[in-house]
């Protein structure tokens, strides 16, 4: 067991750990019953400016918050943290799952093809998911009053669903069957 | 800290030891009794208290304390755990066996005693175990761990999505649709939309070639150079490039069809 | 944002800041995620022992348990923390003790017998009690006719304890009071 704190060095270590260890900001009261209240607030105050700046290079700040001060990551390491704990993966919606497999197995087409094929207008946003995720693009416009888009997929997409060409994707035929077969 | 027996308090008082004689005030000795763990627990401490020795238990002496203490919750008509009272027919029970002649060749294995003082040695030591495993530093106690603060920022990854995901959806759309036999696509057909693709998407940034710049002919297999003169001739079906040539047997030229 | 790290000093800092901002113990595979996965465990064992050493003159220790690696306060600031929450942590009763002592020792073990060794019949509130502490839980059942719920203590139990493995609880014959070796 430490004796109480005789020099800012130790006042600082104290300072450091209960910082570190605590997973809410800790006020000048908090930090004032490490030391028995027997401390000054701007005594306080002048070590948790030295604290911060023995930690200026290194990984953690000592930052102030609303409720009182706190260590935390920098910044730059918050995508390596994110890797920790990754998110649920999502999951395409059956609109967008059907959109890009109109698209891909009877390209180029015009958001009306898509339409006529599903049976439902096609919502904006669908579209601007694949293409944000550069799966589908537009590749010119058909020649038609609107002159509307024409959709492709890309080459990401292919790279994406590890294909060489669109000529791998199974053909329909393989399908007519399967179902003659479930038929049975 | 466990509470142990020695630390009841009545009426807020403490008692820092059981009375040497076996006279407790009667309000106290419920205090007492709760603060035994069960029967194992006052045996043992009849045992330490008196200074017995645990594997050659005096089972009459033993027996007669505990008795008087069953017998003074009794008196008090203190709630009597069944626990203590089988441990009382125990205890008789082995007392009196005690008291028959036995057999000199099995002697040491047939101590009536030996059961009861396996368990009050086990007991014992996982009382001693618990009180260790209670005085050692814990989080939450005595450890502190690291927690500090970091920004938590979303790694969203995009949806995966598997061939099986995309053929499924696909599937999906022609059994509502009941299209099977318009809509039969084989992987030829599929070559040459994807050409479709390929052409118009040259087109876009190079406006316009030459017929013979959209074939490698040295490239290219047959198979592909027919795939690509499909898609040139289905494209130009659709309306969707133009093609020009200025003068017989002069180059032709491909462009997007465009009013511009 | 930081590019992924390129030196030692840089995968040091990387896993300083994720041991010291993770309330829970990082197992390798944690830290390997920190990394994409691209890094070697030998590698990552490495980095750790360095990173121990590093902060062997300071506040923090770098400590081993049973579900990996964490920061935690040196002991001999115990006393100055203890003044910032000044509320005790609960103190379980003699009959929760004794009941993970139990437990713990004589693992895997049903109701039956703890109330065997013990003399007495179990709460079912001692159990409950160890159990939302996640200090045990139920591991199987044992084959005889009722099928107890056979419990066992918990790796958090370990954590907890500051533990790497069971085989660090002091040993059970340093309980037996006797000075003759039980011959029964």
């Amino acid at each position: 067991m430490m004796k109480e704190p005789e020099n800012t060095t130790q006042m600082k270590q104290v300072l450091e750990v209960a910082l570190l260890t605590s997973s809410q900001p800790l006020s000048l009261d908090d930090m004032q019953k490490l030391f028995s209240d027997r401390m000054e607030r701007t005594t306080l105050r002048m070590l948790l400016d030295e604290l911060k700046q023995d930690w200026d290079a290194r990984t953690m700040e000592l930052v102030q918050v609303a409720t009182g001060y706190r260590f935390q990551a920098r910044p730059e390491y918050t995508t390596f943290l994110a890797r920790l704990n990754p998110e649920k993966q999502p999951k395409y919606s059956r609109a967008v799952m059907e959109t890009l497999a109109i698209i891909a197995y009877r390209q180029p087409v015009t958001r009306g093809d898509i339409e006529e094929i599903r049976g439902v207008a096609v919502n904006p946003n669908v579209m601007r998911q694949l293409q944000e995720r550069d799966w589908v693009d537009v590749v010119g416009q058909r020649e038609v009053p609107g002159r509307p888009s024409l959709y492709a997929t890309t080459k990401h997409f292919l790279d994406d669903l590890n294909l060489k060409s669109l000529a791998e994707l199974p053909a329909m035929e393989d399908f007519v069957k399967s179902e003659v077969q479930l038929d049975l | 800290m466990i509470e142990t027996p020695l630390s009841a308090k009545i009426k807020g008082e403490a008692f820092t030891q059981l009375p040497q004689d076996l006279y407790i005030p009667p309000d106290a000795l419920e205090v007492y009794l709760e603060a035994f763990e069960g029967p194992l627990d006052l045996l043992l401490y009849l045992i330490r208290k008196h200074n017995l020795d645990i594997l050659d238990i005096p089972m009459a002496d033993l027996t007669r304390q505990y008795m008087e203490y069953v017998e003074k919750m009794h008196a008090i008509k203190l709630e009597l755990a069944g626990d203590y009272l089988l441990m009382s027919a125990m205890l008789i029970e082995i007392k009196s066996r005690m008291l028959l002649p036995k057999p000199a060749e099995i002697e040491s294995e047939d101590d009536p005693r030996a059961a009861l003082v396996r368990r009050l040695m086990e007991y014992e030591a996982i009382k001693l175990a618990a009180q260790r495993i209670d005085e050692m530093p814990k989080v939450g106690g005595d450890i502190a761990v690291a927690s500090a603060y970091y920004q938590h920022i979303s790694d969203i990854k995009p949806p995966e999505v598997s061939l099986d995901d995309l053929t499924e959806a696909w599937r999906n759309v022609l059994k509502r649709a009941s299209q099977y036999k318009h809509h039969k696509i084989g992987k030829a057909e599929l070559s040459v939309r994807e050409h479709m693709s390929i052409i118009l998407r040259r087109l876009k940034t190079d406006h316009i070639l030459e017929f013979s710049q959209l074939f490698d002919v040295v490239q290219d297999g047959i198979p592909k150079l027919v795939v690509c003169f499909l898609a040139v001739l289905e494209l130009a079906r659709e309306g969707l490039l133009r093609m020009t040539q200025q003068a017989p047997f002069s180059p032709i030229y491909v462009q997007l069809n465009s009013r511009e």
